[in-house]
């Protein structure tokens, strides 16, 4: 893709925090970087995972406790959270990829609900109230994440933002390198026709797990980032609508593009945030872009932008 | 989203050498207005029970203030918090910092509402929540700037749990939500069940959500209490006390005693399923002439009577516009050192105080819902048995483990 | 509490009386996911839709039509909610769900979730999120059976009997008759049925339409136990593709007996660690799709 | 006595009570092209699906090059250098042919699970792709879509995309199948320059490629075998005749 739109992008998340607010567009990242390690599996491995939000949850639950109890750096703490969710990954993975289509959505499904149940009851989950009061701390022991710099009369928590931010593109450059690495071109092949990459001698089961394992850290790498952002974890994080919504942005954005799941990301963070005030009708809302989207155009926005310009984005 | 391209460019060069947070306000009035938040469940299962109602109660309030404190605008927003801390905090954070909103109020939903005291803690500023349940509140996760107004489960749990056990309900079997609300009921209704000489023959935890309660409610049957105490909330109550009524539990010896219950589940209900029961409230619209005055002011434009939490958004809110008043500005600090040093009696509470802890301590009723025949009207559903001081039904500030009392 | 005959007994009526719930929804799914190859996420909110039904008939209907002393009676939204869910079901089927025929059937899947949000939404703004009761329950099904061990009340009875019957009735059809041979054939081979003269799209129309008929029903089954609320479907979809999944997609008798024995788990669960009561199905989910990768009665493909 | 490259013994496949193949000794000498035909149902794309391990057989046992096979999993087989192709086209439909054949190639480099590299170093394969492509006569097509193309170059890309492993034992499922005349022949070509220094298993029901092009053809019917020898033996085999050629030559 065009080098100058990398940089715009790039910019653009430099300047973010002058313009939208902070905590809004770090939540953006978080849930982009959330949507990206899932389209990693969907549109690149054409597995669909409906039980992702436990990689996700479980992270932010792991990364609290390690900052809170432990007294770890925020950076060790999310390393913490996106290693147990590399394992969690490989665990759930091992168990869903001898399966497939529906099946393999519903043992990642099923899997996710017992990892549920254990945040509700595991003793320093703070149950349905979350892992409450996650102190940001110092990053290396140095940067004050919670220090706050005051431009043009509003506070902004800029330490903590590029500090996100920086997450944020280590995440996304690993997805992206993945995807366009000789390990992602069997991916792509296995996603195009299963039978024929194992007749070509590839050991699938292995591509699938690899890439479910590195898909569920990313997730847990954007989880863990979250709880310190929001210095909290709760029980939303990790359950079934949160992966719902997951698929929500990925196809909205567009299944299978490197910027589809940013866009779908920020669709349905931008809603959510700016519909606070109409009630149940952001359900209806929600709704009714899943039924457009799937009637009218499959692709997504960025699936669908590219077919235009005939080329991939 | 709402500031332009350019003037971000201005921002981003005034932000070189600058640092710290901003200097104190010099104006009376912080931006000139002040901005009230309700933050609340305005979708989800506890929307009945505060959701809009709650912004009513709080828009009401500020009208009958006169719409000004000391000469500036009042301004009320709301927003659906969707019981998702994450959404809760965020909302919380920009309302601060962009919006510059003063007070939040509402905050149903214990995560919810921790996360938001967290955020306004942090920054300064004042949470009067009326919804939430949990004891943290005022504990350990208690701040200068927050206010625990209406109730919480250790007055719910004492109250009821210490009148059934006089009136002779000495063994208790829980049917408890399996969440971090539902135990802290069934723990400190325990509490004052056995200090009475009481005593708890079994319980059982339930996953939230649960349909059907049959099962539940037989093991508490053949557990033989007297009492089958609900430590669960909304649909789960409602459910379990309808699906008692089904197979004959609580009608022959056993007694259902619900410990969380607002007017709204009543009415769903109907007296006809729920007569008989007892439980606690912090206020009901039919008290006494002036509840029953907002009462009749809130139904007008709400279509429904007030529950405690409305009621309590209303009170809320006046009593922070009062303080305003008082002191000659909206600084957080003044304005709560004011709070705490008020009476507050209104149509809400009775000899109400708020402690140095946050908690607003006032008088707590013993509710009991009234046999149909006894009901004249649509909205005529409870009586109140018995008022419990304010000092009696909440923690006293001797067991507390918030940080801002002194031991 | 220890497992007596008396606490046994009652926990196998109470655990079928939730089963035939868990029997007549994944039945409905069953088919429809037999025939169309769609996960319709949409159950759940169209068996709270069919509970609604019957709530708004007998309390809203009448001042409607001007005449206050109506309502709609219980029996009667036995079949009137059915009827008005189904032909929602051959609306949808034919204005959306057959325009994604040829895609994959994650896109099935999705469309549904979309729908179920768009009705879950639409009822949670004019209704009472924490239930309304619905007061229609007919007299002769008040009161409770002494069936020996417990007192059983006689509509829960009721309940269990015509739900089997009807799950039966719908298997016997579908594996037993001429029409449920076209049914199965349409499946495999369309045009085949087609050169038999059968209008196969029609036909899937009509199945959709049944499918989400049998959800309505149980909707208006429910509505007397449970309180009408928004929520109540959507707590029941997920548990409910879990039993799918464990019986074996599409097979009819398979979601039959797996929703049964599932009320059952589920049932004993509550009295020996009840906090896991909803997290059991999802175990078993697990464990069985590892042994048996089809569900217990699913076949091999 | 003759070098057998693949070979089984007793091998049998049953599903529910149906003996999709039973008993099967196959000999397939190394070097030849041997076909395997029969009428629909004889249990063809069975044998190729147990040789390939997509299927496991109930009974019997599968050497390839000596060595028992059996128990292998299919991208083993693939290792050993045992391809396949399938009945319907196998191809990466959204990739382009130069991709397809890449992936091909690429296996043999050892970088598949390195997803910290860059695919630029998969650049160095595509000479090597385009020469492949070139033999099959899609060079000029290697930067379209696969799934757009006719359905004879998808054939023959599969061709490619086989031949880019250098199998020493090539399973072609019907490669001429459905297809025009003039694509036949092609194929036909393709196969017969494909076959050296390698041994080829081939499906095929079009009998005029069959006698163009095998060395040795082995009859399945019901999942046995009914004949075996060269075409003309085959061709002359009266139980052959009745079951199945009487039909098709007519």
């Amino acid at each position: 893709m065009n080098r100058y739109v990398w940089i715009l992008l790039f910019v653009l998340g430099l300047v973010a925090p002058f313009v939208v607010y902070p905590v809004f567009m770090m939540k953006l990242l978080c849930f982009a970087l959330f949507a990206l390690a899932f389209n990693l599996l969907l549109g690149y491995t054409g597995l669909l995972s409906f039980g992702h939000a436990a990689f996700f949850g479980g992270a932010s639950y792991i990364t609290g406790h390690l900052i809170r109890n432990s007294g770890l750096t925020p950076e060790l703490g999310i390393l913490g959270g996106t290693l147990f969710a590399a394992l969690l990954g490989y665990l759930v993975g091992s168990l869903a990829i001898r399966r497939q289509g529906i099946y393999f959505a519903m043992v990642t499904l099923a899997l996710a609900q017992i990892v549920y149940f254990i945040a509700l009851k595991a003793p320093f989950t703070g149950g349905e109230d979350g892992l409450q009061g996650i102190p940001r701390g110092f990053l290396f022991g140095l940067i004050d994440l919670n220090r706050v710099h005051v431009v043009g009369g509003k506070p902004l928590a800029l330490n903590l933002y590029y500090f996100v931010f920086a997450v944020f593109c280590l995440g996304f450059w690993i997805i992206y390198r993945t995807i366009h690495s000789p390990f992602g071109q069997v991916l792509k092949g296995l996603r195009e026709n299963e039978p024929r990459a194992v007749s070509l001698g590839y050991k699938v089961d292995r591509f699938k797990l690899m890439a479910f394992v590195i898909s569920s850290a990313i997730a847990g790498l954007a989880g863990a980032t979250k709880a310190l952002v929001f210095q909290l974890a709760s029980l939303t994080d990790v359950s079934w609508h949160t992966s719902g919504e997951v698929v929500l942005m990925t196809l909205l954005g567009g299944v299978g593009t490197v910027l589809g799941p940013l866009a779908g990301a920020f669709t349905v963070v931008t809603l959510q945030s700016e519909l606070t005030s109409v009630g149940a009708w952001i359900t209806v809302i929600i709704g009714g872009i899943f039924v457009i989207c799937v009637l009218l155009f499959r692709r997504g926005f960025v699936g669908e932008l590219g077919r235009l310009l005939k080329r991939s984005l | 989203m709402k500031t332009s391209f350019t003037r971000a460019t201005l921002l981003l060069a005034a932000l070189v050498g600058t640092s710290g947070m901003a200097a104190a306000p010099t104006e009376k009035i912080s931006d000139g207005v002040v901005k009230i938040g309700v933050l609340t469940d305005m979708s989800g299962p506890y929307s009945t029970l505060g959701g809009k109602g709650t912004q009513v109660a709080v828009e009401m309030a500020v009208k009958d203030f006169g719409g000004t404190v000391l000469g500036k605008p009042i301004r009320v927003i709301g927003a659906d918090h969707q019981n998702k801390a994450d959404i809760a905090s965020a909302k919380a954070g920009e309302w601060f910092d962009n919006e510059k909103v003063d007070m939040i109020t509402g905050l149903l939903n214990s995560g919810c509402a921790l996360a938001v005291q967290k955020v306004a803690g942090d920054k300064h500023r004042i949470t009067m929540n009326t919804g939430a349940a949990s004891t943290d509140l005022t504990n350990k996760a208690s701040t200068p700037y927050s206010i625990h107004y209406v109730y919480d489960t250790y007055a719910l749990g004492k109250v009821t749990g210490q009148a059934v056990v006089q009136t002779g309900g000495k063994s208790w079997f829980f049917i408890t939500a399996d969440y971090a609300f539902g135990q802290s009921l069934e723990g400190n209704t325990t509490k004052f069940v056995t200090a009475l000489g009481g005593k708890v023959v079994g319980s059982v935890r339930h996953p939230l959500a649960t349909a059907d309660f049959s099962s539940y409610l037989l093991q508490a049957q053949s557990s033989g209490a007297q009492i089958i105490g609900l430590a669960n909330a909304g649909t789960d109550t409602t459910n379990a006390i309808k699906q008692a009524r089904e197979f004959g539990i609580g009608q022959k010896g056993q007694k259902l005693v619900g410990l969380l219950i607002f007017d709204t589940d009543i009415k769903s209900l109907g007296l006809n399923v729920a007569q008989g029961m007892q439980f606690t409230s912090g206020f009901y619209w039919d008290r006494d002439d002036a509840s029953r005055a907002f009462a009749k002011k809130f139904f007008a434009i709400h279509k429904a009577m007030p529950t405690m939490d409305q009621a309590g958004a209303y009170s809320a809110t006046m009593n922070y516009l009062k303080a305003i008043k008082a002191v000659g500005t909206d600084d957080p600090d003044a304005v709560m050192a004011k709070l705490k040093a008020m009476d507050i009696s209104d149509f809400f509470a009775v000899h109400g105080k708020i402690r140095v802890d946050g908690r607003m301590v006032h008088d707590m009723y013993l509710m009991e819902v009234k046999k149909p025949s006894e009901s004249k009207g649509e909205w005529d559903l409870l009586r109140i048995v018995k008022t419990v001081p304010g000092d009696e039904a909440f923690m006293p500030l001797s067991e507390s483990t918030s940080p801002l009392v002194k031991k | 509490m220890e497992l007596s005959f008396q606490t046994v007994m009652s926990q196998v009526m109470l655990g079928l009386n939730n089963g035939v719930f868990y029997a007549i929804l994944s039945l409905g799914l069953a088919v429809i996911f037999g025939l169309l190859n769609i996960v319709n996420f949409v159950h759940g909110a169209l068996y709270m839709l069919g509970a609604y039904v019957a709530l708004l008939g007998y309390t809203m209907l009448g001042p409607l039509l001007g005449k206050p002393d109506f309502h709609l009676n219980y029996w009667a939204a036995l079949i009137v909610a059915p009827l008005v869910v189904g032909l929602l079901g051959v609306g949808v089927e034919r204005t959306m769900l057959r325009r994604l025929r040829k895609f994959d059937h994650l896109y099935g899947l999705l469309l549904t979730f979309g729908l179920a949000l768009i009705i879950q939404g639409v009822f949670t703004n004019y209704f009472n999120v924490s239930g309304d009761a619905y007061e229609a329950k007919p007299e002769a099904l008040n009161g409770a059976v002494n069936l020996g061990f417990m007192m059983f009340p006689k509509y829960r009875l009721w309940v269990i009997a015509i739900s089997l019957l009807v799950c039966f009735a719908t298997w016997f059809v579908i594996e037993r008759t001429k029409l449920g041979s076209y049914l199965r054939a349409g499946t495999e081979n369309p045009e085949l049925v087609k050169a038999f003269g059968v209008n196969v799209p029609l036909m899937i129309t009509l199945t959709y339409g049944y499918g989400v008929a049998l959800a309505a029903f149980a909707g208006v089954l429910a509505a007397p136990i449970y309180s009408v609320s928004p929520v109540m479907g959507s707590e029941m979809i997920i548990t409910v593709f879990a039993v799918v999944v464990i019986g074996g997609m599409g097979s009819i008798m398979g979601s039959i007996v797996t929703g049964l024995l599932l009320g059952m788990v589920e049932g004993f669960t509550k009295v020996v660690y009840a906090p896991a009561s909803s997290t059991v199905i999802f175990l078993i989910m697990v464990i069985v799709l590892l042994v048996k990768p089809a569900g217990l009665f699913g076949r091999e493909s | 006595m003759p070098q057998y490259i693949l070979e089984t013994r007793k091998l049998s496949k049953e599903f529910k009570g149906f003996m999709a193949v039973s008993g099967l000794d196959l000999q397939v000498e190394q070097g030849h092209i041997h076909a395997l035909i029969g009428p629909n149902g004889a249990g063809k794309t069975t044998v190729f699906n147990l040789l390939t391990k997509f299927l496991t057989p109930t009974t019997g046992t599968i050497l390839f090059k000596g060595i028992d096979v059996t128990r292998e999993k299919p991208a083993d087989i693939a290792m050993r250098g045992v391809i396949r192709s399938f009945q319907i086209s196998a191809v990466f439909p959204n990739l382009t042919p130069l991709e397809n054949v890449r992936l091909a190639l690429q296996r043999a480099t050892g970088t598949s699970y390195h997803f910290w590299k860059s695919d630029h170093c998969l650049h160095a394969l595509e000479g090597q792709a385009m020469a492949l492509l070139e033999s099959v006569g899609l060079a000029e097509f290697s930067g379209e879509i696969t799934g757009e193309l006719a359905y004879g170059r998808k054939r023959a890309l599969e061709i490619a995309t086989t031949l880019a492993l250098e199998p020493e034992l090539m399973l072609l499922d019907e490669p001429t199948q459905g297809m025009g005349v003039e694509d036949v022949e092609k194929i036909t070509a393709l196969v017969k320059k494909a076959s050296a220094n390698r041994t080829i298993l081939m499906i095929e029901h079009n009998l005029k490629v069959v006698a163009t092009l095998a060395d040795r053809i082995t009859v399945l019917q019901r999942g046995a075998i009914l004949a075996e020898g060269t075409y003309a033996e085959v061709s002359q085999d009266p139980r052959v005749l009745e079951a199945y050629m009487g039909s098709a030559h007519a």
